[in-house]
């Protein structure tokens, strides 16, 4: 039988992979991989590594550019293309994308058409490609951070960082919270097997970096931070919600320094 | 890939059964032999204009080996015989590109290969297989370099070839996978180039010269005491050969002495070749196939001849 | 995006003037050797990045950069599969019954099924290029290509030698009789290609191979297989040569393709998107070395439709229209149709016709296979390369 | 010389050199020889006389026609397209009027030689015109077709020669006519572009309101020979 982390986790407080409930899996990143992109991201978290290339913001198709005459900023335009040996299992499908990649290029789109600050270019294309290379859980998060990156790298406005997290029970948590005695922990930075057998959600935070007289006001920042995306598939007791999304948010925090961190570090900074 | 808009035969071999009987009498004596002299080619079939729908038409034929013939006639075991290619050819255009396209100052070729779902021993689908696909561009390659495509601008030629029977890759009395590599392809391709030549002739489309497909071999043969006895066979039949070790097509045009396709697959470097002949395994293997190819350019200029004849004739 | 009608062809209709395709052409084609563009040599290659082993979900992987950005990724995973026969049953009679026809080369082996050599099928290739579709002409035609050398190069003279590769590739995916490997080679490109993206990915996938390893195999005979779980312990596809053997024993590597190109007199390796919108011809010519060791072996050779034949012409002053505009209507239908009029006009861009004379692929196939020649040159640079 | 020409040609057969004749039609040049590029008759065109230049060679697309009268064997003989150049005439059949340019779809590519020589021995490739016409103008004929055939404009300046800032697109030509028209470009992707602005051109064809076949009553007026009712054209000179 495999081990499940609903059955494990309360006997270790341990999750399968060694974590505890609040750890994050390894994180990598770097940016300005591909010169022939205006910029490139490779990003791992864990074994999920996705590579990210930006293009534009470019003149955009004829089609495109007239029907988008009346927003007056750049359409974002995303493109997920999950490899066939990103999984455990090759994937062998018939041309074409499937629901996953759609779906997450769907919600990357909409995420960072609002996010961005289209508007300085209006009638151009800002296309953003990304290839999964190895999946193994929290893909959308990890596409929304290496897709933060890229962007930075290709020197595309932003308010501030968008990056992503996922946090999960460690149970199936269908009933309602019982706040006497609660044996459900929650979980930060699911991996494939946690996703396929928790209820989890996805979490993508924006911070606005402080300007001004509040630029030296340390403790201003968390009352700057914007949930901009919020995505779950599953099914959890809304009481349950009130643990996961300070996780979440709590991981997106941790994400933002590393990212930052990686920019920073980058020679072209 | 499925195909979901049709209902589909059985997915695999549509082979008669075979019984024990049958199988009993049959013994590796029974596979067919060459009985061409190496440098001898099939006959050919060449007929151009039968689909008066089409800008131009052709229609191609293969004569079955006559070891094969005799088998056919006089069925000493239940083994199927080999097949012979016959397939058709026909050329739609010069038409307007479609709106969507962009402006070309040249002639836009599209080639289509398409086998029908019973030309070979396992059932095709409606759907182009990668193969299938694989022989269109190897059509395209061999015929733009021949067609002189600036006199067509903004225009589009469609080259469809129906293969109604494909070349065999090995003799069927031999177990089933026991060779996996598709030599039958390749004479299948030479048919098509042919074929396909004749048509865009008999649509009129300016081209320098017909080009003609021809295939050559380096086989070895049964019960070969020692290695290294490679044979330069020009059009094998692969069921006739049990053992292939290379091959190659070439799209010939034999007016300026120039291959405009050149497909060779296989070890070429055992071809044992006559005495003071200098020439490494893969050249030979490319003469021997424009030799083959020169010689199925005789039977397409005599088609084409014959077709302007009847019209003025008939005119 | 591209037009896929024009996507079979070497690449994408180049987006060059009739004025510079000619400015290109003389000097690629000048008697004395080739100047190119940027500056290499004809057997040149382009500097690229190479790195193996990238992906731990994969059994194998590579990725190749070349400077100007474009990079290759290819992944190889392999699984179990049963060997699936046209009729089990039948075969069973016909081993017993045929006293195996001898259409084996080596009488060694006594059943001639796919259990014993190997099938080609059982290697897949896939290929994704940003803009094309799967079954586009191109992705497919380069992985027909790819996977053609690489389940043709049976290194037959195996003798005393790796016996573990007698088979060539096919034979080292079967486990027993009713259980073979089968291999996905997924090529994954980054962006879409600058130039012709064949020699990226045939060197990519070279790579790619060279490090996968399987799984060692604990169960024996014709058990069903179980493998051993220490992945420390999983055996290289292509085997490495024991530390014990000489130094002069080269490992068995994947064959590569590369890409020659035939301008005027010169030939040209490993062309850019400029230099094959010129070329007279192309050709893909895959290659391994021979199997004793030293030379060169041809596994196979492809022309690829040149982007020269899809170009615009330029029009020579003395037929150009508007310089005769008060001239009669007949002559301006010869104008109109200026390939039949004029022989070629020198410094004047027309499209390649014809095809290639035959003297120019002796040529081109004797500068790849000749000792010290390029194929050596290119093998040699991939053997540097820490797998 | 022309005792060494074969009578018909096949592709990459070699006719002559450069030196005794010029290139025509159907025909390439290779290393200074004129070879044939499509199968078919070879025709010697004899140079005009008093100039200089050689006679021209070229492959006919067509099979000349036998000894005239025979009308046997027309109706069956194939039809090969032959692409709008420029200057060539074409009839076209109107498909779509807008403010300021008219859309056709080419039906016909009329064959230069046979329009200059004598008409009688028309030997050319559109010797069904007739029949192509009446089917065309005939509106329940509208087959979807029209993707099958190349398509042009006719700009509204390019329709008559004078007044051309007068021009009324919609009393110039209606949906269904058939118009001759001269090729001045071959235009852009998808349109090539003609001319009507010529006495000889312009609606050759047309219905009325009421369906019936009008005939043209002067250069900017055709008429409905049953109600009698004229309705405006650009009307081409009939012959």
């Amino acid at each position: 039988m495999p081990l499940e982390t609903s059955t494990t986790y309360p006997l270790t407080k341990l999750r399968l992979d060694g974590r505890r409930w609040n750890e994050m899996r390894v994180f990598q990143a770097q940016i300005s991989t591909n010169p022939a992109s205006s910029g490139s991201s490779y990003l791992a978290m864990g074994n999920t590594s996705i590579m990210c290339s930006v293009h534009g913001p470019a003149e955009g198709r004829r089609g495109e550019a007239s029907g988008s005459a009346g927003s007056g900023g750049a359409v974002v335009d995303v493109d997920v293309n999950v490899a066939g040996f990103a999984g455990i299992d090759r994937k062998r499908r018939a041309g074409g994308s499937d629901r996953q990649s759609t779906n997450i290029s769907t919600i990357l789109r909409s995420a960072f058409q609002s996010h961005l600050h289209t508007y300085l270019y209006p009638h151009s294309t800002i296309s953003i490609h990304v290839s999964v290379l190895s999946s193994d859980g929290s893909l959308l998060a990890a596409a929304i951070n290496a897709c933060t990156l890229a962007l930075v790298d290709a020197g595309i406005p932003m308010p501030g960082l968008l990056c992503g997290c996922t946090a999960g029970m460690t149970g199936s948590a269908s009933t309602p919270k019982d706040p006497r005695e609660d044996e459900l922990d929650p979980l930060m930075d699911l991996s494939l097997p946690e996703e396929q057998e928790l209820p989890y959600l996805t979490i993508g935070t924006t911070t606005m970096v402080p300007v001004g007289q509040n630029n030296m006001d340390e403790d201003e920042e968390d009352g700057e931070t914007k949930v901009a995306v919020l995505n779950m598939d599953s099914k959890v007791h809304y009481t349950y919600l009130d643990s996961l999304v300070p996780v979440a948010i709590d991981g997106c925090r941790e994400i933002r320094e590393l990212m930052e961190g990686v920019i920073r570090g980058s020679q072209r900074m | 890939m499925n195909d979901r808009r049709r209902v589909n035969g059985p997915p695999g071999g549509t082979r008669p059964p075979v019984f024990q009987s049958g199988l009993q009498s049959s013994n590796p004596s029974d596979r067919p032999r060459r009985q061409r002299q190496p440098a001898e080619l099939r006959k050919i079939f060449l007929k151009t204009g039968l689909i008066p729908s089409a800008s131009g038409s052709a229609y191609l034929e293969f004569e079955p080996s006559a070891s094969l013939a005799a088998n056919r006639s006089n069925p000493k075991s239940m083994i199927p015989p080999s097949s012979a290619l016959k397939l058709t050819c026909t050329v739609h255009g010069p038409k307007p590109l479609p709106r969507s396209a962009a402006y070309s100052p040249n002639l836009v070729l599209t080639t289509h290969v398409k086998y029908a779902p019973f030309a070979a021993r396992r059932r095709k689908g409606h759907v182009r297989d990668s193969s299938e696909r694989d022989l269109g561009v190897h059509l395209e390659t061999a015929l733009r370099g021949a067609i002189i495509a600036e006199r067509w601008p903004k225009s589009g030629l469609d080259i469809t070839i129906t293969i109604l029977e494909a070349e065999d890759d090995r003799w069927w009395g031999e177990p089933p996978d026991s060779h996996d590599a598709s030599w039958g392809i390749m004479n299948v391709l030479a048919g098509c180039i042919t074929a396909a030549s004749a048509a865009i002739a008999d649509a009129r489309i300016d081209c320098l010269d017909l080009v003609a497909g021809g295939v050559a071999a380096i086989t070895e043969d049964v019960g070969a005491s020692h290695s290294g006895s490679g044979r330069l066979m020009l059009d094998t039949d692969p069921a006739e050969h049990a053992s292939i070790l290379s091959a190659c097509v070439v799209a010939y045009m034999p007016a300026r002495d120039e291959i405009t396709e050149l497909w060779l697959k296989g070890d070429s470097s055992k071809a044992v070749l006559d005495d003071g002949d200098s020439r490494q395994g893969h050249d030979a293997l490319i003469d021997g196939a424009v030799d083959a190819a020169r010689g199925s350019y005789s039977v397409l200029s005599e088609a084409v001849k014959e077709s302007i004849l009847n019209a003025v004739a008939h005119a | 995006m591209s037009n896929p009608r024009q996507a079979s062809s070497a690449s994408q209709t180049p987006h060059l003037s009739p004025a510079e395709l000619s400015y290109l052409y003389t000097s690629l084609s000048l008697p004395k050797g080739p100047i190119r563009p940027d500056g290499r040599s004809p057997t040149q290659f382009r500097p690229l990045t190479a790195e193996t082993d990238i992906l731990p979900g994969t059994n194998g992987s590579a990725r190749i950069g070349f400077a100007d950005g474009t990079q290759a990724i290819v992944g190889v995973k392999a699984e179990v599969e049963k060997t699936v026969l046209a009729s089990d049953i039948l075969q069973q009679d016909v081993e017993n019954d045929l006293q195996a026809p001898s259409d084996r080369r080596d009488g060694a082996e006594s059943t001639p099924s796919a259990a014993a050599g190997g099938h080609g099928s059982w290697v897949q290739m896939s290929i994704e290029i940003p803009g094309f579709r799967d079954d586009d002409a191109l992705p497919v035609f380069l992985s027909e290509m790819m996977r053609e050398s690489l389940v043709g190069s049976v290194t037959d003279a195996g003798k005393g030698r790796d016996t573990e590769m007698a088979g060539g590739l096919k034979g080292r995916l079967v486990i027993n009789k009713r259980w073979h490997w089968r291999l996905y080679i997924d090529v994954l490109l980054l962006s879409q290609p600058l130039s012709y993206p064949l020699p990226l990915l045939s060197l990519t996938t070279h790579l790619a191979l060279l490090s996968t390893k399987l799984p060692k195999l604990k169960s024996q005979g014709e058990e069903d297989p179980f493998f051993d779980d220490d992945w420390g312990v999983a055996e290289h596809l292509y085997p490495r040569p024991s530390p014990s053997a000489s130094a002069t024993s080269s490992q068995i590597r994947p064959p590569v393709t590369l890409l020659v190109i035939s301008v005027g007199d010169n030939v040209i390796f490993d062309p850019n998107r400029e230099e094959i919108s010129v070329a007279d011809a192309v050709l893909a010519i895959s290659i391994t070395r021979n199997s004793e060791g030293q030379g060169l072996k041809l596994l196979s050779i492809r022309t690829i439709d040149p982007p020269s034949r899809l170009t615009q012409p330029g029009v020579p002053n003395s037929e150009n229209l508007s310089t005769m505009a008060a001239t009669g209507n007949s002559d301006n239908a010869a104008a109109a149709n200026p390939s039949a009029g004029q022989e070629e006009v020198p410094g004047v861009w027309r499209p390649r016709r014809g095809g290639i004379k035959r003297s120019v692929i002796t040529e081109l196939t004797r500068t790849v296979l000749k000792k010290g020649g390029v194929g050596e040159e290119v093998l040699e640079g991939l053997e540097g390369v820490e797998v | 010389m022309a005792t060494s020409l074969p009578s018909v040609a096949i592709p990459g057969q070699r006719l002559g050199s450069v030196a005794a004749y010029a290139a025509g039609p159907g025909t390439h040049i290779q290393q200074a020889n004129i070879y044939a590029s499509i199968a078919g008759p070879v025709v010697v065109d004899p140079a005009p006389p008093k100039t200089q230049s050689k006679s021209t060679l070229r492959v006919s697309r067509v099979i000349p026609a036998p000894s005239r009268g025979t009308l046997s064997g027309t109706s069956q003989k194939p039809r090969y397209n032959t692409l709008p150049a420029i200057d060539s005439i074409v009839l076209a059949r109107v498909t779509r009027v807008q403010k300021r340019q008219a859309t056709v779809s080419i039906l016909v590519v009329l064959d230069e030689s046979a329009a200059n020589s004598d008409p009688s021995k028309s030997a050319s490739d559109n010797d069904n015109v007739a029949s192509i016409l009446t089917s065309a103008a005939n509106p329940e004929n509208h087959s979807n077709t029209d993707e099958l055939r190349f398509q042009a404009l006719i700009r509204k300046e390019d329709v008559r020669a004078v007044e051309k800032d007068r021009v009324v697109m919609d009393e110039m030509f209606r949906v269904g006519d058939i118009v001759r028209g001269s090729v001045i470009s071959l235009g852009d992707q998808s349109f090539y572009y003609l001319t009507t602005a010529r006495n000889d051109l312009g609606v050759v064809m047309a219905r009325s309101d009421a369906g019936n076949m009008m005939f043209p009553a002067s250069w900017k007026e055709m008429r409905d020979p049953v109600t009698g009712v004229g309705e405006p054209r650009k009307v081409a000179r009939p012959f």
